[in-house]
C-alpha cells in the first residue's frame, strides 16, 4: 500500500501521451521523407560499388544483411531501455514504446534471418549451421516472437506490461551474445569489420554504401516506431473509451 | 455445430493464438535440439524427423487437458451434455477438429522452415509433413479420450498426457518410421504409413464415441 | 406441456439425499425447491436436468398433445456456474447459445433485446470476463431469454445479485410463466414470486443400505 | 487495535471506481460495504488485502500501541473463492491454512472445534470436492477460526448459505467483533448484524480521465 | 513452509502421478529416437546423454505451467500473496521444490533405466546422472518464472515452455558439456560440472524472486 502517484517533473511532462501524439504528429513527416530520401541513395550507391572479386554480385546482400542485423539488435536495446522505463517510473508511455517496437524488431531480425541465409547458401553451401551467431540471432528472433505472444495472450494491456518488461531485461543478455559471438566461439560467420576498435577494415567503395544504408534503415525504424507508438496510444484511448461508455451505460440505466 | 466450431476457434485465436504458440514451441525445441546434440549437421538431418514428430507430439499434449476441462469450469459442459447421444458425438468430433485446426495444423504447416533448419533434405521434410497430417488429428482425437476421462480430476493435466501417451505412441512410432522409410531406400513409404492412417482413421471413429461416454459418465 | 416427476430418489456416494420426490408442474406453474445447505437441491435439479442418473423413478416432459419430449431439449439450465467464456464478448457469448440451443425455432429474443432485458445495455462488447460478479450473473440470466425452452432449471439464481436485480429476476420469470412456460428453481432467498409452489428437502439423510444399494 | 484507510481511490481498467474512501474502524466494529453489481465492492475489499495497489491514498493497521503493523498478516481475506483443494479433505484444508496462516500465536480454534462451530461435525474426512456449495463456503469461514487474526475481510461471505446459517455466520462474526476483532464485509444480503456501520458504494464511475492516469 | 511443501507433494501424490508422467513422457522420447538414428549401437551410445537431457528438459516442461494457476482458480494464491516480500520469496521457493521433488526427481532416478536403452556405459549414465540431479532444479527454478508470468492465462502452457525454453539453454549446455566430460579423456567433468551448478544455484536465487514480483504484478 504505497503512494504510487508518478513523479511530476519535465520527464513526465516530455512522455505526456497528449503531448507526444502532438509532437511526433509534426516531426513525422519529415522524418518519413528523410528516410526516403537516404534509402534511395544507398539503394542507388549499392548497386553503383564494384562487385567483390571474391563474392561477386552477391556482396550486395550485405547492404540489406548488414543494417538489418544493427537494427535488429538496436531495437531490442531500445525495448530494454523503454523497459526500464516501464518498471522504474511506471510511464505507460515507456511500455506503449516496448511493446510497438516488437513487430519491427522482430520484421528486421527475420531479415537478416534471411539474407543472411540467401548469402550463406552460395558463400557456406547451405542455408543454415548451427553456430554460435547464426544461432544467438534466432534466438533473438524466437524472444521477439514470444514476447509478442506474451502480449497477445493478456487481454489487458496494463497487465502484460511489467511481466514483458522483466522478461524483456532478462532477454537483454542475448545482444552482447550476439555481438561477441564471433570472438568468443569459432564460427563461421565474417568477424566485425567496420565496428571495431581499430577502425574499419573494409574498402570504402564497400564501407560507404553500407553506412548510407545503415543510416536509412535506421530512419525507417524510428519512422515506423513513432507510426506504430502513435497507433497504438489510439489503440488504446478507443477501447478505453469504449469500455467507459459501456459501464456508464450499463450502471446508469441500471440504477436511475 | 458450426456455432461450435466457430467458438473454439475464436477462443483459440484469442487469447494468446494457440496456434501461433504451438508452431512458436515447435522452433523454440527445434532451436535448443542443437545445443544439446552438438551443430553436427548430418546428425542433425538424421534425427530431424523424430525430433519433429516429438516436437508436434509435445505441443499436442501441453494443453489438451484444457479440451473439457475449460468448459467444465465455467458450466458449459452442463449444457453440452443435455444434448442426445448423437448430437453429443457429434459436439465432441467437432471440439477435436477445432482443437485440430488450432494446433495441429500450424505445426504442419511449419514443418518445412523446421526441416531447412535441420539441414533435411526437402524428400525427407516432405515425408515428414505428410505423416504429419495424417498423424496429428489421431493425437487429437485420442487426446479426446483422456480428456474426457480426466474432466472430472482436479489435476487432470497430467492425468490426461499419462492416459494417452501410451496410445500416442504407436502414432509416434508408425509416423517416425513412415518419414524414414520415405528417405532410406530399401524401406518403403507406403506400408507404415498406411498404418499411420488407419490408426488416425480408427481414432477419428472411436475417439468421439468413446469420449462422448466418458463425459457422460463423469458428470456429477 | 406437463413435467411429472415420479417417486425420484437420488443418492450421493452412500447417503440417499431424497426419495419419492413427486410432483407435476403445468403450463404457467413454478416450483421452488428449498432446505439447508447439503440438503440435495443441486443434485435434484442436475437429476431433472438429465446430468445425474436418479437412482430410481422418473422426470418427464409432455407435449400439449401428450406426447412424450426430450427433457434436455426443453429444458434451461442455469447452474452455480455460467457456462460463458471470459475471454469472448458477452455477445458473443450469448449467440453461441443461441444458435447452440434453438437452432431452428424463431422464438427467443435477440441478443441485444436480451441484454437490455437484464439491463446491461452496452455491455454487449466487453469481453465476458471483465464484468462483475453480479453482471456476469444477470448475463447468464440473459442466456435463457436469446433461446426459448419451456422449463427452466435454476440453482440459486440470484446468487450474487443486487437487490434491485433481484426484483429483475422475479419480473423476468413472472413473464416467462405468463406466456405459458414452467420453472424450477432451488434457492434460499425468497424469489420474489408469488403463487408459487414449493419443495422442502429435508436434510436428513438416510444410508443407503440394502447391499445392491451400495454400489451400483 | 485500529485500521485507517485515508482517500483510497480504486480503479479498473480506465474507470475509477471509488475515490476518496475513507473511515477508521476500533476494535469491536464492523464495515458493511454495499452497492449495487459492478460498484466495485470486490475491488476495493481486493485492495485492503493488498492484492491490488490502490491509485493513491493508504490503508493501516495500527496495533494498540501506536505501531504501525503489517496489513497482510493481521488480516483474513475471503474472497470469491474458497481457497480449498478440492483433492484435499476438509482437515487437511484447514491444517494446512492454520500452519501456513498462524505459524506461532497459539491463538485460534483447532481444527475439529472449528468444523463443530459451522456445525459441519463428522465431514473432516470428506475431501473437499465432494461438500454441497453452502457446505463449502462453511469450511472458507471455518478458516477464519482456526488461526486469529484481528480484522477479517469478508467478500459476499453468505453466497450460498441457507437461513440458519446466515445466523450461524452472523453469531461468529458477532463473537469475533465482542473478542476485540474487526470485520468488512461486502454483501447484498443483511447480514443479521446490529450497530454496524456502513458505506455505500454509488456505482457511478468517472472516466480516468487526466493522461498520465490513462494507461500506467 | 513445511506445510505447505507437504501440502503440494500430497496433491501431486494424491491425483494421479506428476512423477509417472514425467517419466513416461521421457520414455516414449528416449524410445523414438532409435527409429531415427538406426540400430547403430556405438552412436546411440555417443547421443545418449544429450538424448537423455534433451528428454529431461522437455519432460520437466508437462505440467510446470499449472504450477501457480491451479492456486489462482481455487483463490489460494490470493492467501499465499498476503505475505511479507521475503516470505512470498521462501513460499515460491517451497512450490519451485515440491515440483521439483515430484517431477524432477523421478525423472533423475528414472535415468539409468534409459541409458541402458541407450546402451550407456555405466559411467556415462551414472555422470548423467550427477548432472541432471544438478540441473533438473534449475529448470524449476526458471519455469516458476515463466508459470508466474503466465498464471493469468487459460492456455498457458505453451507460452510458458516457450517462454523459458531459451533460458533452460546454458542448463542444457554445460548439462550435456559435462557428461560426455566424465567418459571422454581429455576433458575434466567437474569445471562444467561446477558451472552447471553455479547455474543451478544462481537461478534458484533468482528465479523465485522474479517469479515472486510476476505474481505480485498479476494479481488483479
Ligand atoms: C542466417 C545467417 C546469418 C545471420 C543470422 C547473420 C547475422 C549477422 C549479424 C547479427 C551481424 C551484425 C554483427 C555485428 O554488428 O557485429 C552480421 C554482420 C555481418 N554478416 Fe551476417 N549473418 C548471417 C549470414 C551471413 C553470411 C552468409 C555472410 C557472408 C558470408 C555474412 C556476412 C556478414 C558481414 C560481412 C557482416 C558485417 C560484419 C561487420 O562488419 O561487423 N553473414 N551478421
Ligand atoms: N479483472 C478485471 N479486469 C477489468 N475490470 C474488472 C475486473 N474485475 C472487475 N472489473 C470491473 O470493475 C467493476 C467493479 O467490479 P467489482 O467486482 O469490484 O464489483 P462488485 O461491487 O464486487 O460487484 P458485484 O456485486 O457484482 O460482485 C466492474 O464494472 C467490472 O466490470
Ligand atoms: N460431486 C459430489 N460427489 C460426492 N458427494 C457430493 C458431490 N456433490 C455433492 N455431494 C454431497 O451431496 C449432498 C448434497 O449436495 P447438494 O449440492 O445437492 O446440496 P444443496 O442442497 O445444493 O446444498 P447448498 O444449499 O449448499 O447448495 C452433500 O452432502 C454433499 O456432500
Ligand atoms: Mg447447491
Ligand atoms: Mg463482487
Amino acid at each position: 500500500m504505497s503512494d504510487t502517484t508518478a513523479p511530476q517533473g519535465w520527464f513526465t511532462s516530455l512522455a505526456n501521451p497528449t503531448r507526444f501524439l502532438a509532437l511526433s504528429g509534426r516531426v513525422l513527416p519529415y522524418l518519413a521523407a528523410a528516410s526516403a530520401v537516404t534509402l534511395l541513395i544507398g539503394l542507388y550507391m549499392s548497386f553503383a560499388a564494384p562487385e567483390d572479386y571474391q563474392q561477386g554480385i552477391t556482396v550486395r546482400i550485405m547492404f540489406i544483411h548488414v543494417p538489418s542485423a544493427w537494427l535488429a539488435m538496436m531495437c531490442y536495446s531500445v525495448m530494454a531501455v523503454a523497459s526500464i522505463g516501464t518498471l522504474v517510473w511506471r510511464h505507460p508511455l515507456a511500455d506503449v514504446a516496448a511493446k510497438s517496437a516488437l513487430p519491427i524488431g522482430a520484421a528486421f531480425t527475420f531479415l537478416s534471418l534471411l539474407t543472411g541465409s540467401l548469402w550463406g547458401r552460395p558463400m557456406w553451401g547451405t542455408w543454415w549451421v548451427w553456430d554460435a551467431r547464426l544461432t544467438s540471432v534466432f534466438v533473438l528472433f524466437l524472444m521477439y516472437l514470444g514476447l509478442m505472444a506474451l502480449h497477445k495472450a493478456m487481454d489487458d494491456p496494463a497487465r502484460a506490461a511489467r511481466p514483458a518488461a522483466v522478461l524483456t531485461l532478462v532477454g537483454f543478455i542475448n545482444i552482447p551474445i550476439i555481438k561477441f559471438s564471433v570472438e568468443w566461439w569459432n564460427t563461421l560467420h565474417q568477424p566485425a569489420s567496420v565496428m571495431r576498435l581499430d577502425g574499419p577494415t573494409i574498402h570504402p567503395t564497400l564501407l560507404y554504401p553500407l553506412l548510407v544504408m545503415a543510416i536509412a534503415f535506421t530512419l525507417i525504424f524510428f519512422t515506423l516506431h513513432f507510426m506504430a507508438m502513435r497507433n497504438e496510444i489510439l489503440r488504446r484511448r478507443v477501447s478505453a473509451m469504449r469500455r467507459q461508455a459501456a459501464q456508464s451505460i450499463g450502471s446508469s440505466e441500471a440504477r436511475p | 455445430m458450426m456455432a461450435l466450431l466457430k467458438r473454439d476457434l475464436a477462443i483459440a485465436t484469442r487469447s494468446g493464438g494457440a496456434a501461433m504458440l504451438g508452431v512458436l514451441f515447435f522452433l523454440a525445441v527445434v532451436a535448443v535440439i542443437p545445443f544439446g546434440i552438438g551443430p553436427d549437421l548430418n546428425l542433425l538431418a538424421r534425427i530431424g524427423p523424430a525430433i519433429l514428430w516429438i516436437g508436434a507430439l509435445l505441443a499436442s499434449l501441453l494443453g489438451l487437458d484444457r479440451l473439457f476441462q475449460a468448459d467444465r469450469e465455467d458450466g458449459s459442459l452442463d449444457l453440452l451434455l443435455m444434448q442426445d447421444w448423437l448430437a453429443l458425438v457429434a459436439t465432441v468430433f467437432v471440439k477435436c477438429l477445432a482443437h485440430w485446426l488450432a494446433t495441429g495444423l500450424p505445426l504442419v504447416l511449419a514443418a518445412p522452415l523446421l526441416g531447412l533448419l535441420m539441414n533435411m533434405s526437402a524428400l525427407s521434410t516432405g515425408a515428414v509433413m505428410l505423416t504429419l497430417l495424417a498423424g496429428t488429428p489421431a493425437i487429437s482425437f485420442i487426446g479426446a479420450v483422456g480428456a474426457a476421462i480426466a474432466v472430472a480430476l482436479p489435476r487432470g493435466g497430467l492425468l490426461v498426457s499419462i492416459l494417452i501417451l501410451p496410445l500416442a505412441i504407436p502414432v509416434l512410432i508408425f509416423g517416425v518410421s513412415a518419414s524414414y522409410a520415405a528417405v532410406t531406400d530399401p524401406d518403403p513409404f507406403w506400408p507404415p504409413f498406411m498404418i499411420l492412417s488407419a490408426i488416425a482413421l480408427f481414432f477419428a471413429a472411436l475417439g468421439p464415441v468413446a469420449a462422448a461416454a466418458a463425459l457422460k459418465g463423469a458428470s456429477d | 406441456m406437463q413435467a411429472t416427476a415420479t417417486k425420484l430418489k437420488g443418492r450421493r456416494g452412500d447417503s440417499v439425499l431424497f426419495e419419492d420426490v413427486s410432483f407435476t408442474l403445468t403450463r404457467g406453474e413454478a416450483l421452488v425447491v428449498t432446505g439447508p445447505n447439503g440438503a440435495g437441491k443441486s443434485t435434484l435439479l442436475r437429476v431433472l436436468a438429465g446430468l445425474l442418473a436418479a437412482d430410481s423413478g422418473r422426470f418427464t416432459l409432455a407435449g400439449d398433445d401428450g406426447a412424450e419430449l426430450p427433457v434436455a431439449e426443453f429444458t434451461h439450465y442455469l447452474g452455480h456456474r455460467n457456462a460463458m467464456k471470459r475471454e469472448l464478448r458477452v455477445s458473443e457469448n450469448l449467440a453461441f447459445w443461441q444458435r447452440f440451443q434453438a437452432p431452428e425455432s424463431g422464438r427467443g429474443l435477440s441478443i441485444d433485446a436480451a441484454i437490455d432485458a437484464v439491463e446491461l445495455g452496452g455491455v454487449a462488447h466487453l469481453p465476458f470476463g471483465y464484468l462483475s460478479a453480479g453482471q456476469q450473473r444477470r448475463i447468464a440470466l440473459a442466456r435463457l431469454l436469446v433461446a426459448h425452452r419451456p422449463l427452466w432449471l435454476l440453482d440459486e439464481p440470484t446468487a450474487a445479485l443486487d437487490k434491485r436485480s433481484d426484483q429483475l429476476f422475479a419480473d423476468l420469470v413472472r413473464a416467462h410463466l405468463a406466456e405459458g412456460g414452467m420453472a424450477i428453481a432451488a434457492t434460499h432467498q425468497p424469489l420474489g414470486l408469488d403463487a408459487v409452489r414449493s419443495l422442502e428437502l429435508s436434510g436428513r439423510h438416510r444410508a443407503a443400505s440394502a447391499s445392491a444399494e451400495s454400489w451400483s
